[in-house]
């Protein structure tokens, strides 16, 4: 807390304008994510732009705040999450369509009466998997590169 | 309808990625239990290749179209006999792989546990992918797959942090050399998939941008899989990554990217290629017994165990890619390429696991100097290494020696004595260098006391892969000589046009 | 496509790789190759790869961007030799 | 020769730039001693060469097409589009090199701690001194 006003006596300007973006930059993601199919865009275009909105609170608020809003075991949950949405998907379908059809076909997910429809709900399903795991990774790297963790400080104090 | 086992190809890629960030979720519960998922993941996915290759050898080559678009416009998995069969080498090695690291890498690696085995996993989502793509930019995609988790992978210990950015930078450089590559063959034929283009490329072999392409892809493959004169990366690579990143890269991934050149040069140019550019494979079987020849002697003069067998692996690497530069003149075709990647990948992989307990035993024994009384403090380990020994010297009836049989009967047969001369003189030179290190292990005699205070063998989870792979050394070998998987080879021979002399 | 836009564009893409691997300051180099990666992102969208150009702006010229900055503030900014 | 030049020149200018970006980028990889500058030189050839796949997507016989959007009007009122083809690559390729460019960036990272240097002839060095 104490961290985050001190940022906001130095730098008001930064703080008060990144404040008002970073929601637009999300919803701006959000549209990318969910648009991808029919325009520009998709799944790992909107993960990169929703983690850049993170970037930037990192950037202008300091590690220690943005430490605490994405924790790093939240992080990699949301990794994991996004790829089981993506391969679950393939998978479902694939046991779906075990006795009736020949390949991996996103249409056999029973989310609609429609098999077109089903197959475009299933291209958004991936897509967001997609979007959720891009955001968690980039998300993930910037952190590690930025931030000198102490595991990594305990392990050089060790002789090998 | 499709029966289950043609729904395998994708789902030993989708069940390798899946565990892979599973085993990153179940790190932040329990770090022990990363090791067990990998390892449970790794034995279904051999499973599963071995009934691949079962159904390969008796029912036909597997299609597997994604998302039911038909070949030259969807990505087509496609599986044969040489697929399945590296398919299983690259599994089978991974699970030895997998059940040493255990120990290994708790030693060496405390602090990364969960990372490590995460990105061990994609390194083999990688190499299945790239053995059972049939769609050539899927095939880069994967390699590259592969390659990023092999440079974390090699730079993951302090040591080995230079030769990981070295070989980042050459592989990447390599990695952008096939993608031009491909970039060229789309730009002329439109079509990406790797059986559309060897139908469509014949007409345009005169084409200079064809060529072009080939030049490309011989290159960045020769890059990744360490062909003698791009091989610069490799021994510091293989010398200084943990002991069980050094067997999976060594055995495993270099065996996918020859397999890679080979599906190029025999699947997307064809026989005919070849033998319209005949100076190809003259240029490639002269580099090849260069390589021998520089890999065998460099190998005699190391001090490191580690860079000994990464040079050996560089004369190696050269032995498989003689037989691809001799296969188009010869009736066995490519019989000695495909067997010696089999016994490579088990001799290269026993050697490093070898190395890896000697350096789990002590930190500094990677010095064969320091090698003295070593034969008698690890009994065990030291008889796995003087089987594996003999068995790359080439005594009969090991693995090394069925290699080297066909080999000089392919010289003999298209009349090259030259490169039958050159592997005899690789065999003295192997003999030589190991029968230094074994000297330095049993023949000299170390400080008494000193023994029985360190005698002591190395854990049984590391004990038993290194006894089950200098066994397998031997007993590869009898298989082979009694001719028992011989249909691969002479399915992956018809399917190629090869073994018959023009 | 525009032919005269896309030559300027293209000549002043090369002009800015030329500088961007000369310049000893290796902040500069990064602010450079960013500019490139959108000048590079530009000349797509004009040839008609929206999706393609896309990306690139908010991959090569955004994340790529911000992981080259945050490695220069963990090693040294500038060039020796 | 003036014919000739417009030809091969001017007419494949796309081709040429992307050659000469190339080159750079692949002098930069090996030739510059500094690690940072690799890294550069990498994304330089790396997107060198998606210039020229989008190259080949747009550059084909006249008439030139539009973005690669199609809805039923644009069919119906017959109007043409580029290859989506190379750049659905493209957009895999540009995920193959973040990831690269990110793994280098970690190593240089703790190249930097172990070394305390990002030059490569200095580390190599110092890894002789160190009798490696």
């Amino acid at each position: 807390m104490s961290e985050e006003k001190r940022i906001y006596e130095r730098d008001v300007i930064t703080a008060t304008i990144s404040r008002l973006m970073i929601p637009f930059i999300q919803l701006f993601a959000l549209y990318v994510i969910i648009h991808g199919a029919s325009g520009p865009g998709g799944g790992f275009q909107g993960g990169v732009i929703f983690a850049s909105s993170f970037v930037l609170y990192l950037v202008v608020f300091g590690l220690a705040a943005a430490g605490k809003r994405f924790p790093e075991g939240a992080n990699t949950a949301l990794m994991s999450t996004g790829v089981y949405l993506y391969a679950g998907v393939g998978l479902l379908c694939i046991l779906i369509s075990l006795g009736v059809a020949e390949y991996l076909n996103y249409g056999f997910i029973p989310l609609t009466h429609m098999f077109e429809e089903n197959r475009a709900l299933g291209m958004d399903l991936v897509e967001i998997g997609i979007g959720i795991t891009v955001m968690a990774v980039i998300t993930e790297i910037f952190f590690n590169l930025v931030w000198k963790k102490e595991e990594e400080e305990k392990e050089k104090e060790e002789p090998r | 309808m499709l029966s289950p086992v043609e729904q395998f190809p994708v789902l030993i890629i989708a069940i390798s990625l899946l565990s892979a960030f599973t085993i990153l979720v179940a790190g932040l519960v329990n770090k022990k239990s990363c090791c067990f998922i990998s390892i449970a993941t790794i034995l279904l996915q051999f499973v599963m290749s071995i009934v691949i290759l079962d159904h390969v050898l008796t029912v036909g080559t597997i299609h597997y179209w994604l998302g039911g678009w038909k070949p030259p416009w969807g990505i087509e998995y496609l599986v044969d006999a040489l697929n399945a069969y590296v398919l299983v080498i690259v599994l089978f090695i991974a699970l030895i792989c997998a059940i040493y690291s255990k120990r290994s890498i708790e030693h060496e690696l405390p602090h990364k546990l969960v990372s490590f085995y995460t990105v061990f996993q994609l390194l083999i989502t990688g190499m299945c992918g790239v053995t059972v793509t049939g769609d050539i930019f899927n095939m880069y995609v994967f390699l590259e797959i592969m390659c990023i988790a092999g440079y974390a992978l090699i730079a993951s210990s302090k040591i080995g942090l230079k030769a990981g950015f070295t070989y980042l930078v050459m592989g990447s450089i390599g990695a952008c050399f096939v993608l031009l590559g491909i970039g060229f063959l789309y730009s002329v034929t439109g079509s990406l998939n790797m059986h559309d283009l060897s139908l469509l490329l014949p007409p345009l072999y005169g084409n200079r941008v064809v060529q072009a392409a080939f030049v490309f892809f011989f290159t960045g493959l020769g890059i990744k899989m360490a062909f003698f004169p791009l091989h610069t990366w490799q021994p510091d690579a293989y010398a200084y990554a943990p002991s069980a990143v050094s067997v999976i890269i060594a055995a495993a991934m270099s065996k996918v990217s020859i397999y890679a050149f080979i599906r190029v040069l025999f699947s997307v140019y064809t026989v005919e290629f070849i033998q319209i550019y005949a100076p190809l494979t003259t240029v490639i079987s002269w580099l090849a017994a260069i390589a021998i020849i520089f890999g065998s002697v460099y190998a005699l003069a190391q001090y490191n165990l580690k860079r000994m067998f990464a040079y050996s692996s560089v004369a190696h690497v050269g032995y498989i890619m003689l037989a691809v530069g001799i296969c188009t003149s010869t009736t066995l075709g490519l019989t000695p390429a495909v067997m010696h990647l089999l016994n490579h990948a088990v001799m290269k992989g026993c050697l490093f696991l070898i190395a890896g307990a000697f350096i789990y035993k002590k930190a500094e024994l990677w010095d064969i100097m320091k090698f003295p009384g070593l034969g008698r403090k690890m009994p065990y380990t030291g008889i796995a290494f003087i089987f594996t020994a003999l068995a790359m010297c080439d005594i009969p009836p090991s693995a090394g020696f069925v290699t080297i049989l066909y080999l000089i009967l392919a010289f003999l047969e298209a009349g090259q004595f030259i490169f039958a001369a050159v592997i005899l003189f690789s065999v003295i030179v192997t003999f030589c260098y190991f029968f230094h290190v074994v000297e330095m292990m049993y023949l000299r005699v170390g400080v008494e006391e000193e023994i029985e205070k360190e005698r002591g063998e190395i854990p049984m989870s590391m004990l038993i892969p290194v006894l089950v792979l200098a066994a397998l050394s031997w007993i590869v070998g009898v298989i082979w000589l009694m001719k028992i998987p011989f249909p691969i080879l002479d399915a992956v021979n018809s399917m190629f046009g090869l073994g018959v002399v023009p | 496509m525009i032919i005269p836009i896309d030559l300027a564009l293209l000549a002043l893409i090369v002009i800015i790789a030329l500088v961007a691997i000369t310049v000893k300051d290796l902040l500069s180099a990064i602010m450079l190759l960013s500019a490139y990666s959108f000048l590079m992102a530009i000349v797509w969208v004009e040839m008609h790869s929206v999706d393609v150009g896309f990306t690139e702006a908010a991959v090569g010229a955004g994340a790529t961007t911000a992981f080259l900055i945050a490695a220069l503030t963990r090693t040294a900014r500038w060039e020796k030799g | 020769m003036i014919e000739w030049l417009v030809e091969e020149l001017l007419a494949k200018y796309n081709y040429w730039v992307s050659i000469i970006l190339i080159l750079i980028g692949f002098y930069a990889m090996i030739a510059k001693d500094n690690l940072i500058k690799k890294i550069i030189g990498l994304n330089i050839f790396q997107t060198a060469i998606f210039l020229f796949y989008i190259s080949l997507a747009d550059i084909g016989p006249l008439p030139k097409g539009t973005a690669p959007i199609v809805s039923e009007e644009m069919i119906h009122m017959g109007y043409v589009y580029v290859n989506p083809l190379p750049h659905v690559l493209i957009l895999t390729a540009i995920v193959v090199a973040v990831a690269v460019t990110a793994v280098a960036l970690a190593l240089v990272i703790r190249l930097y701690e172990e070394y305390g240097t990002i030059e490569e002839s200095e580390i190599i060095e110092l890894e002789r001194q160190r009798g490696m």
